[in-house]
């Protein structure tokens, strides 16, 4: 367990290696801070001194090196965008922000998809399990921007139930997790609706009945345990994507998380910032990963003692 | 229906005749998709890309609207239905190429690693690792503000964003197969890596890559979609679906039609992908999971 | 008004009617989303806001600072104050800010600033004297800022002349000073005695201000807000307690906003404020203070040797026929009535106002036969120059940046697009953002032509010089020498008429040469929530549009 | 307790299921009647597909939702109409008054959870005691199943187990709350045989300790022999032939029996080729006039494929009944 929890954590390093190459090669092929940070009127000095400042004159591979000698440290410079902020730093402070919304969207994801798989399941061909199909279809083929634009202008504005956007109040966060939550919702419902009807089907399912467990019981406790395993398996992409849906939700209900700060440094080629927020993503994946990893043996008995 | 207990006395040939073809998302895809697709110029009423003044913001035909502008207008006074038609072909393209490209390379690595295993095996694994934990979006962004956003910049980052998946898909399946008797008997009879991976295996996996990849449909035109909405999707004045969501976001509220019918034609397409998908899982793959 | 009476009965009738249709699915929508939410009713949010607060919802700023001059200058606090002021209701300067009066020599190199005697900061921090002006000049010049138009502010030099006194003494003639002091905002004051007591890190936390609103604190990303001060020592106080401003960047969410009552005011793309008003909302427009915006052909397109990698000339229009063509080929009313609705002027020549020197009637009532729409004449222009086969570069790339603020920079492009295409010139859009079009355009090596504004509309010889030579900034010049040479002659020239002959005659260069396709003049304009809001007078002279915060009238 | 000691303890009269399906409707099982007395062993008999679990499953009421359901008949156990049962009700016959063995071993136990919790999940449901001492009930069940260690194995996963004891972990849930019957549906299919053997071997010494009644599914006439008292032959939904084993055996009625019997290798156990009967059943869903049979009868003949044979006591005492146009003609 130790050896294999070893050697995951040695992987992860190196692919945040690899990322942290491809993110600085492909932040510096063109557009430089320089014009993204500066006015339209700037003078050459006020250019020179700028890429002095910033170290933007040395060759592409010593900046590199420079930047992966600090990051190593936990330093990885100071934003350029916003002046005196400490480019990790102002990450992590916007990281609680996307998480909490991350969470909320998984809890939501979760709360609506089990329920929805496993009723899909156990009344399979039924309305309810229609209804379910085109409930989670629905969420796999909207962009999630558009759902979150009539989200708002439903809840917030013609019902004016929940405020539109920004932060402050749970309240706030309901219509931007739900807007993540949704395509999550579609996939984790066909997958626990599919993982379902097979274990539905298998003996132990029968035997379970045949002794007289209630039907109820027989859907949470023995079917759920042993169908739980493939969703959980997604959790992982699950992570990823939520993630991914963070960027453009963000943006859409103001949210100043990750996904906001992300764009913006990358708009304003903030160098410092465009690293730190990529491998703080690529870190939070990673880490999911291993703690589905780890939550696979809680759940299924087999790997534990297999 | 399909399910009933093994002992129930139904002979097996009755269950297969049941199972017909799935009409309804066929008939959805070419209507919507296909059709439109390579036949738009035949078929749409008005060019796609030349702004009527006259007619703009137009509501659609039960709203108000005319025949002549059967889905409305936009802004401009395009013909949202000719832009939808118009749009089919380049989502078509970016969502098939850029899944060709996510199946090349993703089965090619997910066939070569779980064949040779080792070294190779680890790299590709790591290398799938990374892909999954670089958000799309993130990457497409970085990507455009290097290359300048265009086709091919959308179809390498949707074809980046789908590899893995096929890759880490191929890979368990091919483990399972090489300890299989038939790879083993060829091995025996002296065939080469290559004859047995792309003659014995390959079509073994076909299944899986063809059920993964009508799933990706979906994936790939909202990946487009945002791309799009972050201002990164393939350039304009190409009326391709998403950009057409993305531009009528802003109207939701008050001239719905310039974003609904684009966001319509989107879902529609994405549901008939998923289904024809499910449906070929069925038929071709039980052991599949849906992702 | 009894003239337009039958007019707007049918107006409303007509918007009804409107309004039903479009209500119809958006009614089945709620619906549907209703049946498959469980969502607890009541009490999870309060769409209306307290008239006690105003928000005030705009897309993001470039950057996010307390210190001014490390920004590149769109927005000022309305905590802080510069020397001069805009008249809300004309835009002319005034001294409504710290500036009680001012004079300058007659060449124009001198300029001599009185301050209000009673003027005090925020917050305890003392009078403010000239001690402070000279002590934020300092800061504004520092190696971090990031100020539009502080190169100017480097050459020259400042001195306290007494407690109440500055003086600034400049290389060359401006006669233009001012607009770096009001709307330009080049100088904000800081309070002096601040910085002595807690240095840097005090404006980082709250910086003193002498405005009529006390800065409270920034949520970064996300807001920014003020408290009104009671007894502020100009005597405008505004009518509510608190004032925040909320970095929104989608523009449906502002307008959402908007209509769920959570903010006051927001800033709206143009077509959105169509909508916004057929929503029942208000439109107000700055009273002065206009943006014009522009196409431009990048590179050095005039230079006739102009090295090898600082030229566009290969590409199609560095022909004069070609770039006639393609001003001859837009239908401008029509685009215009497109993008900005009716009554917004076509722009006759880019950085030319009415309200500076250089105007030229002769250019504004030329403009339609010179400019006007002529598919035709295009056409024979094209056909003359051999377009597009004595051409290696005939396709002109056209950018299109979501540059904050402009979403309509799409739509022209597009627009601009479909009418070139009409008289057979090819084009192809680039997507592109703002840094690598900048990059290119920096670098020499741009060949596109970009969508551009000036807001607020600068001083035309502050303006000609930027985007036409090579003056102000070297990376727009289109290398013509005539403009150069012009421009040369017009940064030593003191007398006011014949600066205002060499900015005719520049203008004319420009007008005559095609070296642009200009657009169009639009004022400033906000959308407020009329259930909230019952007027709101700004004359639209600061880079963000905005200002006078305090006379914000409610309901 | 009023009933007498000849009484069946279950009784099964004119029992039929439909199974509706797109294609149209069938009865896999069609018609039938038997009964169960204590301590006496029924074997059901048929080929795959031939009814035979739809049978068992029927008498506990769990058939497949939506798709089957019982149309006529009665199941009674001890006298009680198990059919007019309540859901709830029902749910307290099962496990606890007629529990069952399932056919995989492998896969009838729950891999999430321990053979004793398993155990004592029917226990908790139907014998409610403290639950400290669930552990040991469900260890004394896998002792009277004669499962070594049981104090070990209780806390084993179905993973860590044999698949011989894993069928032993089912046959103690089975037993575990002294069930008045027990149906055994092909317990043993996927067991070796040397387990087989043992396995039966308990089956019927547990028999003999309590008494019960047992339902023997399967499609081997070779461990009816060993096993059973009375033998159910079914085809294709029917029961064509019913009697106790000595007479069937001695006498089979029915072609299809006598077929049956056939494949029997001679010798136990050992691995000869089986011989198979030519043919498959009709489709269910398709018109049938005549013997369901007769398309693979060697002696069927121009009635055989028009008319339905009706069951017959074949040796004029009631004790052997067989549904076949060639026992009238004897």
């Amino acid at each position: 367990m130790l050896l294999y929890l070893t050697r995951r954590i040695a992987s992860s390093l190196f692919a945040l290696l690899v990322i942290s190459v491809i993110v600085f090669l492909l932040s510096h092929l063109s557009g430089s801070p320089v014009d993204a940070l500066l006015p339209d009127d700037a003078t050459q000095e006020q250019v020179d001194s700028f890429i002095r400042e910033w170290g933007l004159d040395k060759p592409l591979w010593q900046q590199y090196l420079t930047f992966l000698g600090n990051a190593l440290q936990g330093d990885f410079g100071t934003s350029l965008k916003w002046p005196g902020e400490d480019a990790m730093g102002f990450v992590l402070d916007r990281m609680p922000a996307t998480l909490k919304l991350g969470g909320l969207a998984i809890l939501i994801s979760v709360v609506i998809a089990l329920p929805l798989g496993i009723a899909a399941a156990v009344y399979k061909g039924s309305p309810i399990d229609s209804l379910a199909q085109v409930f989670a279809l629905l969420g796999q083929s909207m962009p999630n921007f558009w759902l979150g634009i009539i989200l708002i202008w439903v809840f917030s504005v013609w019902l004016g139930w929940l405020p539109t956007s920004g932060t402050g109040t749970f309240a706030h966060s309901i219509l931007p997790a739900i807007a993540i939550a949704w395509f999550q919702v579609s996939a984790l419902a066909r997958l626990t609706r599919s993982s379902m009807l097979e274990v539905l089907d298998a003996e132990y399912i029968k035997l379970a009945r045949v002794k007289g467990v209630s039907e109820t019981q027989v859907i949470w406790k023995h079917a759920l345990r042993n169908a739980a395993v493939v969703p959980l398996t997604y959790f992982g992409i699950l992570a990823a994507s939520i993630l991914t849906g963070s960027v453009v939700i963000e943006t859409v209900f103001s949210w100043p998380g990750m996904g906001w700060v992300a764009i913006e440094a990358i708009r304003g080629r903030d160098f410092p910032v465009v690293q730190a927020v990529i491998i703080a993503y690529a870190v939070i994946y990673m880490l999911s990963n291993l703690v589905v990893d780890l939550l696979y043996v809680v759940v299924d008995p087999r790997i534990r003692h297999g | 229906m399909a399910e009933t207990s093994p002992n129930a006395p139904i002979a097996p040939t009755f269950w297969s005749k049941a199972s017909d073809l799935p009409l309804i998302p066929i008939g959805l895809l070419l209507i919507v998709f296909i059709i439109p697709a390579f036949f738009a110029q035949w078929i749409a009423p008005h060019d796609p890309y030349v702004p009527n003044l006259g007619a703009r913001l137009q509501p659609p035909v039960f709203f108000g609207g005319t025949w002549e502008y059967a889905l409305g207008t936009d802004r401009l006074g395009r013909d949202i239905l000719s832009r939808i038609l118009h749009g089919a072909w380049y989502v078509l393209a970016v969502s098939m190429i850029g899944i060709a490209v996510g199946v090349v390379v993703g089965t090619t690595l997910g066939l070569v690693a779980g064949y040779a295993r080792g070294w190779f095996d680890g790299l590709v694994m790591r290398l799938v690792d990374i892909s999954l934990a670089l958000p799309a979006m993130l990457l497409a962004l970085a990507l455009a503000a290097a290359i300048g956003a265009s086709f091919l910049s959308v179809v390498v980052v949707v074809g980046f964003a789908l590899w893995a998946y096929f890759a880490r898909q191929v890979r368990a399946e091919v483990l399972l197969l090489r300890n299989s008797d038939f790879v083993a008997r060829s091995q025996v009879a002296g065939a080469s890596h290559v004859r047995i991976l792309f003659r014995h295996i390959l079509p073994n996996v076909t299944n899986t890559v063809v059920v993964l990849a009508t799933l990706q449909v979906g994936i790939a035109i909202m990946l487009d979609a945002s791309l799009s909405f972050l201002g990164i999707g393939i350039p304009r004045p190409t009326p391709t679906w998403g950009l057409l969501v993305s531009d009528g976001r802003d109207f939701i509220a008050t001239d719905w039609w310039i974003s609904f019918f684009p966001g319509l034609a989107i879902l529609l397409t994405v549901m008939s992908a998923n289904m024809l998908g499910d449906w070929l899982r069925e038929r071709l793959d039980p052991r599949q999971r849906q992702i | 008004m009894t003239l337009s009476h039958d007019m707007n009965d049918r107006g409303i009738a007509m918007h009804n009617r409107i309004s039903n249709i479009r209500h119809a699915p958006k009614r089945l929508l709620a619906t549907a989303l209703l049946a498959g939410t469980i969502l607890a009713a009541g009490g999870l949010g309060n769409a209306a806001i307290a008239q006690e607060k105003v928000v005030i919802a705009v897309s993001p700023l470039g950057a996010d600072s307390n210190l001014y001059w490390t920004t590149t200058g769109a927005f000022i606090f309305p905590s802080m104050q510069t020397l001069v002021g805009n008249d809300p209701e004309t835009g002319g300067y005034d001294n409504s800010q710290l500036a009680e009066s001012w004079e300058h020599s007659d060449g124009f190199k001198t300029w001599t600033f009185k301050l209000h005697p009673n003027a005090t900061f925020n917050g305890d921090w003392g009078p403010v004297t000239s001690a402070d002006v000279v002590h934020s000049f300092n800061l504004h010049i520092g190696e971090d800022a990031k100020l539009s138009g502080i190169s100017r502010f480097r050459e020259m030099t400042i001195t306290a002349v007494d407690d109440h006194t500055v003086r600034f003494d400049l290389p060359s003639p401006d006669p233009d000073f001012l607009f770096s002091h009001a709307g330009r905002g080049s100088l904000v004051i800081y309070s002096k005695a601040q910085f002595d007591a807690e240095g840097l890190e005090g404006y980082e936390t709250a910086p003193a201000g002498s405005g009529p609103f006390q800065y409270e604190g920034r949520e970064v990303g996300q807001s920014l807000t003020f408290s009104t001060i009671a007894d502020h020592w100009s005597g405008v106080t505004a009518e509510f307690d608190q004032i925040e401003f909320r970095w929104v960047s989608e523009p449906s969410t502002r307008f959402a906003m908007l209509s769920a009552g959570e903010a006051h005011a927001v800033t709206l793309p143009r077509d959105l404020s169509d909508d916004a008003m057929e929503a029942g909302q208000t439109v107000l427009s700055s009273t002065a203070g206009a943006m014009q915006s522009t196409m431009l052909f990048t590179g050095q397109f005039m230079n006739p040797e102009a090295e090898e990698n600082r030229d566009a000339r290969t590409y199609a229009w560095a022909d004069v026929r070609v770039r006639e063509a393609v001003n001859r080929a837009l239908d401008r009313d029509a685009i215009l009535e497109v993008l900005y609705g009716e009554g917004v002027q076509a722009l006759p020549v880019y950085t030319m106002d009415p309200r500076f020197p250089g105007y030229s009637e002769e250019i504004a009532t030329g403009f339609d036969d010179a400019f006007g729409y002529d598919p035709e004449r295009a056409m024979e222009l094209l056909a003359d120059a051999g377009y597009p086969d004595a051409f290696d570069n005939a396709a002109i790339p056209l950018v299109v940046t979501s540059l904050a603020g402009n979403p309509e920079f799409a739509q022209m492009a597009e627009l601009v697009q479909a009418y070139l295409d009409v008289v057979g010139i090819e084009t192809e859009m680039r997507e592109q953002d703002w840094a690598t079009g900048n990059t290119a355009i920096r670098g020499f090596t741009a060949d596109f032509v970009t969508p551009m504004r000036n807001a607020p509309v600068r001083p035309s010889a502050l303006g000609v010089q930027i985007f036409f030579t090579k003056h102000a900034s070297p990376h727009l010049d289109v290398g013509d020498p005539e403009l150069n040479e012009l421009g040369a002659m017009l940064i030593d020239e003191t007398d006011p008429a014949t600066r205002d002959q060499l900015l005719q005659d520049m203008f004319t260069r420009i007008f005559e040469t095609y070296a642009h396709i200009p657009m169009a003049s639009v004022p400033a304009s906000v959308a407020v929530n009329s259930e909230l809001v019952e007027g709101w007078t700004f004359p639209g002279s600061t880079s963000s549009g905005l200002s006078h915060y305090h006379l914000i009238d409610l309901k | 307790m009023t009933q007498s000691q000849d009484a069946p303890l279950l009784e099964v009269k004119d029992l039929r299921v439909e199974i509706s399906t797109k294609a149209g409707s069938f009865f896999p099982v069609n018609g039938h009647s038997f009964s169960v007395r204590s301590g006496e062993t029924l074997g059901i008999v048929g080929e795959s597909g031939s009814g035979k679990s739809m049978t068992a499953m029927s008498l506990v009421r769990l058939l497949p939702k939506h798709a089957a359901r019982i149309t006529q008949g009665s199941i009674k156990l001890n006298g009680r109409e198990l059919l007019s049962l309540s859901e709830a009700e029902m749910r307290k016959v099962r496990g606890s008054e007629i529990a069952m063995i399932l056919q995989d071993p492998q896969t009838s136990l729950n891999p999430a959870f321990t053979a004793g919790q398993q155990i004592s999940e029917a226990l908790r449901l139907h014998s409610p005691g403290p639950r400290s001492t669930l552990r040991a009930r469900a260890i004394d069940a896998l002792r009277k199943v004669k499962v070594a260690a049981p104090e070990h194995r209780v806390d084993n996963y179905p993973s860590e187990l044999s698949g011989g004891m894993r069928q032993r972990v089912v046959g103690a849930i089975a037993i575990s709350c002294e069930p008045k019957i027990i149906i055994a549906d092909e317990p043993t299919t996927s067991l070796d045989v040397t387990v087989q053997a043992q396995y039966l071997r308990l089956l019927s010494e547990l028999q003999q300790e309590t008494g019960m009644g047992i339902i023997f599914i399967t499609h081997d006439f070779g461990i009816v022999a060993n096993l059973c008292h009375k033998i159910v032959v079914m085809y294709f939904g029917r029961i064509v032939e019913s009697g106790t084993v000595e007479r069937i055996f001695a006498r089979p009625a029915h072609p299809y029996t006598e077929a049956l019997i056939g494949a029997v290798p001679k010798l136990r156990g050992h691995k000869g080729r089986l011989r198979t009967i030519e043919g498959q059943p009709p489709i269910p869903t398709e018109p049938l006039s005549g013997c369901p049979f007769a398309p693979r009868c060697e002696k069927a003949d121009n009635r055989c494929f028009n008319e339905l044979p009706p069951t017959v006591d074949a040796d004029g005492d009631g004790e052997h009944l067989a549904s076949c146009w060639r026992v009238l003609e004897q």
